[in-house]
């Protein structure tokens, strides 16, 4: 083939030499050619469901310094993302049907390298797996990084367990459960939420046989003041945080869980504040300080509303540090290597915007934002 | 509501669930919606609404009036609807658009309808089998909760049970009266 | 399954009869249904291509009296749109990937009933298929209704006939030609415009194993003046617009075509005016009248810009009846049960627009829009 | 531009098209593109844009650096390119964002550059094998001609001959000097 086109490119050419005049030589002709994305680049991620075409979701790559779009992933049908920055990983869980909208459906964990953003191996799953608004506890994976965590809901809710290299596979049932949080040190626990407000722990065994199943005591009122599914890693634990505005700290770590601190956010003279969102709060391990999608109004169903203020809130020293304006974000995600950066997703102006943290005052200001997405519900920073 | 939910969620798993999680689904799934937010009073004319009864019913032409406000996110009906209108899509407020079919499961909300100072249970079936409608997107979260109750929860896909498990609309269905609070 | 369901409901409303009190019984309780489109409503379809999701074209099902939609049909990536009134069908030729935007490619006509809009069959065809912009003439179905025409590009030209009943399949090649003309009175006949200026006629034998090719003489000029490929309907051919403004009435029924007729539609006094769009005129083949969509400026690359007036053209007296505003427009069909009735499409302000047109005076007025769609290029109301 | 043309489509044939249709292809596209529009100048640097070279230099990181208004549908490169902006996907005015190829075979423009005063042949390659971008849509048509000039047509999918064929975003490259007009 390759010898066939040469002889006919040298014909082509030799017609064109009778029309090339001297003046030519000063043209360089261009290639077409593919970008990659650097691997120093510190990467923003922004899952976009993409609802009025709910089949053909994707994720953003943008630049961290400035916002800047650097490619994009697909994320299919409800897609789920979880980044894996220490092996230059993103994974993706998704649905795909045989003919688009209908036929066979095929549910499976893509593999993408970060750089070229190009899928490199794709693991199949159960077609089980829940087709939810994009929230980060429901792809997960564990503290050694070799195990994935997808929720299942049929709508009964079960967990798979997906080893990456053996690609060796477990159900575990969790009825009534929803939402997965790693064990911060053991790479085969993981704990959910339940919907009686206990959370549930389990431990598989190393062969992926079987597993076991603790019950914690009752943690929370999930009539009452029920707890977002988003929660935040702390330095040994993870921080939940509750439609009222608590924070809980939880451990994980152990066979069954506990919460070791509940903190209460909402100052007296903002009394009718809440938090809200799909991804409505950020916390930093190192310093102990969580950064809160806030807005005025505590009704009964606000628990999305978009925020009106970010809130500073020092974990450690227990207290409310700074009230800083923000309005119309629904995510908020802190960089993974620079503390002193946000990122949020704002729906209603269709933006991700970028935010500095003032390391004394940790007052919070907009610092760049770029007109994308149309559902965007989850914005991670990992390297 | 609890045993709506509990009846909707039981013939999900009938149909979907994997025989080995039957028992323990049950069990537990009894015991989280027993603990249901509100006390209800749910009509004679419940059969027809349980979705095992639905499904046959699926055709039916007597899909109720649309009222004049509902092509917007404001109608008291639509105030727990993630999603998309079936009545901007070809539906009504309570019919799938053609081609989809409504979804088996379910999840439930309670709305206030001001005109009547009463409260109703809605059923919020998802349409499914169909492309992603793309108008009207409505977002109510009154008595919404997360995925750990599942049968108050609306961000995610309803149509996960049925054969045909593409999003397409919402549609709002009264299936009960509820004490007002 | 039913019985089991059934025991475990008589269970529930044991349960439900302790706490229902009496008032209950004014409530009576609702049932989701499905709605399908009335058989006599008359249909107007647009067929939006979704670039931004590319992968998710759709049909948009309106009713013709008020512009409201009735549902839609999936389109799948560049899908082609051809509605068969007379057998109740929607015929969609498309193609689908094994994982949504990668893997295997497969091309199909998707059959849709045009009442339940659900597809009721499905005919595979070869991986071929242009995949363009809905142009009309890229997909077409012969005089009697029974074979359908599809246009390939590989992009080396070549047309595909299939069967509908059989599913047999030929395909005849066509190079440098595009667009595929169905003989009027001749099922087995079909022409095609070439980058030559001639119209090539294909007749195939009965059996669907070879067909023969006729070429015409040099009817047009592909540089100076080139036709427009979207073509309409006459009584006994077909009309065919320039870039320039002329219409050529063309007979297609022959072995090999003809031009009949050159009618120029630019008076002296509006020399700049030229026509453009994607379907950027309909002709009534009873009255003989033709509607254009014309824009001021004639420079070259002008010929996709959107209409700024509707012109009527009498075919048979000769001369321009009317001109009548009508902004931004690229697509325009007449009725096909009513020719007072156009449909538009305008991609400026992303709505569907209905127009009258005056039985005497010809002009045209705007009686109705609706905001839909991203990309439509294709608007038809074939019953 | 004629021999581009015919280079390009030729390639085409050679990996996509079937051997049956060869020579009457080879005959009636060569006859059909050398009544193409406009005289052309083609620099000296011609071999490397043919499409059968391109493809071996696809990952080249030299991609040219984006002019200051490449994000506008008015920069003068895309006089004729219909669709997204690669610049605009995180490519640049001449390389595919990551993941994405370059199409093996494209069409091609003249574009009037009001800087130099020059015109140039602008090789319009899709960006392939990613979903739609969906930023920075643009309509250039200048030159622009129906499928019956497949090498001036820009309302189709010039992906349609690399293996994977789904439509990312189209690039605008220089390959040529055309003589102005």
């Amino acid at each position: 083939m390759r010898t066939f086109a040469f002889r006919r490119l040298q014909c082509a050419c030799a017609v064109l030499l009778l029309s090339a005049p001297a003046t030519a030589a000063e043209f360089k002709s261009e290639s077409a050619g593919t970008t990659t994305i650097p691997a120093a680049m510190h990467r923003v991620y922004v899952l976009d469901a993409a609802l009025p075409h709910i089949v053909d979701g994707r994720i953003y790559v943008l630049d961290a310094a400035d916002l800047s779009l650097k490619g994009m992933l697909e994320a299919g049908f409800a897609g789920m993302m979880l980044a894996a920055p220490d092996r230059r990983r993103i994974y993706v869980a998704t649905t795909f049907y045989e003919r688009l909208t209908r036929g066979k459906r095929i549910d499976v964990v893509q593999v993408f390298d970060d750089q070229t953003l190009k899928v490199i191996d794709e693991i199949p799953i159960p077609t089980r797996r829940a087709q939810a608004l994009s929230y980060r506890s429901l792809f997960q994976r564990s503290s050694d990084g070799n195990v994935l965590f997808i929720q299942n809901a049929t709508p009964a809710t079960s967990i798979s367990v997906v080893d990456t290299a053996s690609k060796r596979q477990l159900e575990t049932p969790a009825p009534g459960c929803y939402g997965i949080y790693p064990a911060p040190t053991k790479p085969l626990r993981f704990s959910t939420l339940c919907g009686d407000g206990t959370i549930g722990t389990y431990t598989m065994s190393s062969n992926f046989q079987s597993s076991e199943r603790k019950t914690s005591a009752k943690l929370f009122d999930t009539g009452a003041d029920p707890l977002f599914i988003h929660a935040e890693r702390d330095q040994d634990g993870y921080v939940f945080l509750s439609f009222k505005g608590k924070l809980l700290r939880a451990s994980l770590d152990g066979e069954s869980a506990t919460i070791t601190e509940t903190l209460d956010i909402i100052p007296p003279d903002a009394a009718d504040w809440a938090p809200g969102g799909y991804q409505p709060f950020a916390v930093d391990p190192k310093s102990g300080m969580a950064y809160i999608l806030m807005h005025p109004g505590n009704k009964d169903g606000d628990h999305k509303n978009p925020s009106a203020e970010i809130w500073a809130y020092d974990l450690r020293g227990k207290r409310l540090v700074a009230r800083s304006r923000a309005a119309n974000l629904t995510s908020l995600t802190l960089s993974a290597v620079d503390p002193a950066l946000l990122f949020g997703i704002n729906p209603v102006d269709l933006t991700i915007e970028r935010f500095t943290i003032d390391a004394s005052s940790h007052q919070i200001s907009r610092a760049g934002q770029i007109r994308l997405g149309e559902t965007a519900a989850l914005v991670e920073a990992p390297r | 509501m609890s045993d709506i939910i509990i009846n909707r969620l039981m013939a999900a798993f009938d149909r979907a669930a994997e025989q080995a999680f039957r028992r323990s689904a049950q069990a537990i799934g009894r015991r989280s919606a027993l603990s249901t937010i509100g006390k209800l009073l749910v009509g004679g004319a419940m059969l027809p609404v349980l979705p095992f009864d639905r499904s046959s019913g699926v055709h039916a032409a007597d899909a109720p009036k649309a009222d004049a406000a509902d092509g917007s996110c404001d109608y008291w009906r639509y105030c727990a609807l993630d999603g998309f209108l079936c009545s901007c899509c070809g539906g009504s407020v309570s019919a799938c658009p053609p081609g989809a079919e409504p979804s088996k499961v379910t999840w439930i909300g309670t709305c206030h309808n001001p005109d009547e100072g009463k409260d109703y249970l809605v059923s919020y079936n998802d349409c499914c089998g169909k492309t992603s409608c793309g108008r009207c997107l409505c977002n109510g979260n009154v008595g919404e909760r997360p995925g750990y109750r599942m049968g108050l929860h609306n961000d995610i896909n309803w149509c996960m049970a049925n054969t045909q498990s593409m999003y397409h609309c919402t549609v709002s269905v009264l299936v009960g009266m509820a004490e007002s609070k």
